[in-house]
């Protein structure tokens, strides 16, 4: 068996976004694919899932962005410049690089589709966060379109607001999304409906990472191994998708509904 | 005419008045969260599958890091989470989908815990209750709580038969120094036959570079090929002891030739978890499969032809 | 200045009364059958070493196999084979050209050899003597024999220390589930310190080919990475309990991280044994300086900066 | 760490010489090189040492030659073809081979050396036995010279008698022995005489084979795995050569003095 625990590793540099994010370079040489996630654990505290949303491999370094929502994310974003942090992986199933695609995000899901942006510069990149001082990696990707709910910056409204047209105009291969889950539901019926493929990358409450522990379980599939990247047909399919999640109990936690 | 016996024919087991496809048993508390995950496991072929363990209310358990791979085996301390036993109940309440038998694992703190997780727990279509007095990183519940004693075995057995009558399986802890009492009260106490073995523990591991235990908990238990022996060794000494209780041996188990090799030691059952992670979830029809080989290369046309096998004669 | 410290000044430990050039201490009934053995690894520079456990009787041991590699660790029953009492103290009457200390390691079935072992190790030139009442298969010892209960240790403690003023270290089993008992009665007793641990079992492995045990005993100990989790966690709980008494950490350290690990759970010494196997019998060197270079690079100058350290503030 | 245990391999092949010894090929793929040997480990018996006197590593094939002493090597030169036997191994530090050497052996030493005999089939091979019954692989090694202590066989005398006058003729750069402990003193005082390397073979008796347990030291070495070949002039500036080993509960046994 593998050994697989966390090594403590230096952050190097650190990219702020208004007070509700930010970006790390840390140092762990290791190899990736876009839509890969590493686990972040700050001893003492906790460990939870992050995607890797740039590798760098001739550095030995990875970019974890993060966003402010609870303690252990306040703690991991709050790192700086020589302080360390755990890391194992990368783990999870990536998406499927195909050039032809569009890619959609909302809030801190474009840390798992970025490696993607920068693979693939010329597809269409649609961003949406609340409001302008969420917005993160906007000097990075100049060229994606951003949304906010308040028009404070970019267009205004959702992402997937001009996904239709997109789709009818560029028959793409593949739609790649990361974000909040009724928002990859929407995405997901937009692509069934222009009958384009989905690449979604789902979060779920993980422990382990590595397909054991049960934790992560949607539609009998394991988030952490089996994806966290899945097909969009597969989990309309399902019955768990933009439905619910285990909590860190493993008691179900229904989520606001798709509208 | 064995060589061309199909896997199905070569691995069937009779164990708590079911006949399962193959001895190879999930065990608790690893993937047992949902009923989709039994169902997933069912297919693959499992041939039974044990849910995480249940106890009276939800438990968030230890914080992460809980379940870590270190080389040798896992290490976890995941500290039974679970949604407690009336959402379990909603979880399993129709089993019919899950092609092989479920086994439920029911813990408690004390009595009326054990007492009232046996009674839901009775209607349930759960084809046995397995009972882990051996966790090694729980405070309140198994080797912490001292639930690894021949009185508390007899008690917990004496209250949970009074709420069901589906066959009860103690799990016992690894390397315990009074393996032999716990088995006689399992066996007085009525138990239909034993799980051998939990994790072995208190383990630690520590990151020196943080000087901090990679655990959440600071303790838990070790897994996989690290704990093998300790699982055959107490497979042996119980079956030797008392060859009239089936045991479900559990430990290390990674291929087919570990599945075999508790059998010799007199298993009944095959518990895997880890296997899991170096396998993965298809680990139940790939190392049937090894098994199967195994067998046929060897002649061997049923499981009880070599159960026990290992014995001193 | 840290980084150019030398290793000698770097690893120093003050252990039994005496001041030892690296905490890398061979553990008992690896390579410890012969002073000329031992002379070669305090040439390699072993911080100490501790001797094969020596009865008053001589015995064969069992048969062979008796010690086998298995992938996460060893797995052995060598069974105390010992040339006995006298012709131990015979190899054992002039110890000065060992180059570092050497530890008598004393074992006994009964008050009057544990008496005589005593009486006569006094008279040798051991800087202390280890008790180890922890072996999980050897009949008539350690575990076997029930050696591993409070009683037990407070009894042999008494008669031991009836002999000899010299400084008794008390070898305790891993995952014990009444450790803080053990070492309450250690420290109660009167010992100087406690080694922690011996190998974990009973354990079996079975050749599914041969359908017999590996092992010409059938059960063993389990030694190397497989046990390094229990061998720090039972460190730090000690050290937790009874911070006032030293301890031999030991169990799978087959690196410099590893031995680092075992101080910052709390231990003063590190026993090594399976190491060898792996590491080869300069182990005792490579080790140690793989422990300097992480000292250095950490900007630690003396181990006692780091003991204990992952224990919780 | 590796995984190290015996495993069931099957006799395929049996050569008998006279009621003392015998010739066992076994299935068992390795690599190997001169000297080394293997554990071979009758379950519920015992398991001991001995050294490969043939390797084929096109069949996967190992050769043991062996005498029959006591219950072990008895039960093993019994085992006949079908039988299973566990081997783990190869073990121990070769022979260094040189081509301009001579090979001096007595009794089943001869297993040890085969290996050399057949690389080095121009060497002088020098072999001993008491009588003519004991022969071994005479058919494999027809040039061999053999030598009896009762002269029913080959030229009377000691495999040693000739030895000063072979290294006087030739100057070999080496030579190398395996056999009974005062034969091999005898080979390692004439090479010292006369100025030729020596590689010594050595027995003790063996419990792990992997140089931890310590039974099989000598002079602070161990046979196992510092050995079982060593330099003739490093043994003879030791004390335990000819001298003494440890029985199986680590008493000295001590030896016939070489006369
Ligand atoms: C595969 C995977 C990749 C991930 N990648 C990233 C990443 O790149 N960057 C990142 O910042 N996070 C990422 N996450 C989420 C991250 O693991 C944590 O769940 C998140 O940071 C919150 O953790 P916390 O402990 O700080 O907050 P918690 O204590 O868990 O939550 C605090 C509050 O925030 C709410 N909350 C938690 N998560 C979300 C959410 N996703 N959307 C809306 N509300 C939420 C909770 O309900 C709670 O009210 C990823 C998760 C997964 C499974
Ligand atoms: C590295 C190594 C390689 C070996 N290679 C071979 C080999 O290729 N073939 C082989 O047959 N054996 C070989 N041996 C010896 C073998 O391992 C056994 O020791 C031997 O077969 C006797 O074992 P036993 O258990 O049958 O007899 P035991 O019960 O150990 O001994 C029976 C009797 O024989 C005597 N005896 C034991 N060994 C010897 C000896 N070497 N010379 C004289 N008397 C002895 C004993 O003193 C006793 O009286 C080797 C040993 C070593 C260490
Ligand atoms: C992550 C994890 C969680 C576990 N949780 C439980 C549990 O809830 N109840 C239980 O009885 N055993 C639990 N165990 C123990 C396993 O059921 C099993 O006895 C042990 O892991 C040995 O088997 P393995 O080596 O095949 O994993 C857990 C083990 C692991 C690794
Ligand atoms: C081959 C072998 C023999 C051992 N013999 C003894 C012994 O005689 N007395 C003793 O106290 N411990 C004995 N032990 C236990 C070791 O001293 C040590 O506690 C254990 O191996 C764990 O350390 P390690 O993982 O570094 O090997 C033995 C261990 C091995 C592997
Ligand atoms: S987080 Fe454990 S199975 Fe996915
Ligand atoms: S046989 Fe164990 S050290 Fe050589």
């Amino acid at each position: 068996m593998r050994n697989d625990l966390p090594v403590m590793c230096s952050i190097l540099k650190r990219v702020e976004y208004g007070a509700t994010a930010a970006s790390l370079t840390i140092q762990y040489p290791c190899q990736f694919q876009p839509g890969q996630f590493i686990m972040a654990w700050i001893p003492g505290v906790d460990e939870k899932p992050f995607s890797i949303s740039r590798h760098n491999p001739t550095a030995g370094t990875i970019e974890l962005t993060v966003k402010r929502l609870g303690p252990v994310s306040a703690h991991i974003a709050d790192l700086t410049v020589g302080d360390r942090v755990g890391i194992r992986g990368p783990y999870g199933n990536p998406f499927n690089p195909q050039a032809d695609c569009v890619i959609v995000s909302g809030g801190v899901g474009l840390a798992a589709v970025a490696p993607l942006m920068e693979m693939f510069p010329n597809a269409p990149a649609l961003y949406g966060e609340n409001s302008s001082t969420q917005i993160m990696l906007a000097d990075r990707f100049p060229r994606m379109r951003i949304f906010t709910m308040d028009g404070s910056a970019g267009e205004k409204g959702f992402p997937t607001d001009p996904l239709p047209e997109i789709l009818a105009a560029r028959k793409p291969k593949v739609v790649y999304t990361c974000g909040p889950e009724v928002m990859m539901a929407k995405v997901a019926r937009i692509c069934h409906d222009a009958g384009v493929a989905g690449q979604i990358s789902l979060e779920r409450y993980m422990k382990c990472a590595v397909g054991v522990c049960g934790q992560c379980c949607m539609d009998g599939e394991r988030v952490c191994v089996d994806g966290p990247v899945f097909d969009s047909e597969r989990l309309l399919k399902g019955k768990d998708f933009a439905f619910r999640g285990l909590d860190k109990s493993g008691t179900w936690v229904y989520k606001a509904q798709p509208e | 005419m064995t060589s061309s016996q199909s896997r199905d024919s070569l691995l069937r087991t009779d164990l708590f008045g079911r006949t399962l496809t193959s001895p190879l048993i999930l065990a608790s508390g690893i993937l047992g969260t949902t009923k989709s995950l039994l169902k997933r496991l069912g297919e693959i072929g499992a041939g039974a599958v044990t849910i995480k363990s249940i106890s009276v209310a939800p438990r968030a358990g230890h914080p992460n890091p809980t379940v870590l791979s270190f080389g040798p085996g896992m290490i976890n301390a995941v500290g039974y989470s679970n949604p407690g036993l009336k959402k379990a109940c909603e979880e399993y309440a129709d089993l019919s989908d899950v092609a092989c038998p479920v086994i439920g694992s029911l813990i408690g703190t004390k009595a009326e815990e054990f007492a009232q997780v046996a009674a839901a727990f009775s209607l349930l279509d759960f084809a046995a209750i397995e009972i882990p007095i051996s966790c090694p990183h729980t405070p309140g519940y198994g080797k912490l709580a001292r639930q690894d004693t021949p009185e508390a075995v007899l008690e917990i057995l004496s209250i949970v038969s009074g709420e069901t009558d589906k066959p009860l399986f103690i799990k016992v802890p690894a390397a315990a120094q009074n393996l032999s009492e716990l088995v006689d009260a399992s066996d007085q106490g009525g138990a239909a036959g034993i799980t051998a073995v939990n994790t072995i523990g208190p383990g630690m591991l520590i990151n020196i570079d943080a000087r901090r235990p990679y655990l959440g908990f600071g303790i838990g238990g070790v897994s996989g090929p690290a704990l093998k022996p300790l699982a055959v060794s107490a497979t042996y000494a119980i079956n030797e002891q008392a060859p009239h209780l089936p045991i479900i041996g559990t430990g290390g188990v990674m291929n087919g030739r570990d599945a075999i090799e508790l059998i010799m030691a007199g298993a009944t059952g095959v518990g895997m978890g880890t296997a899991v992670l170096d396998r993965g979830i298809e680990a139940f029809a790939v190392i049937a499969d090894e098994m199967a080989e195994w067998m046929r290369d060897n002649d061997i046309s049923n499981l009880n032809e070599i159960r026990g096998a290992a014995h001193a004669k």
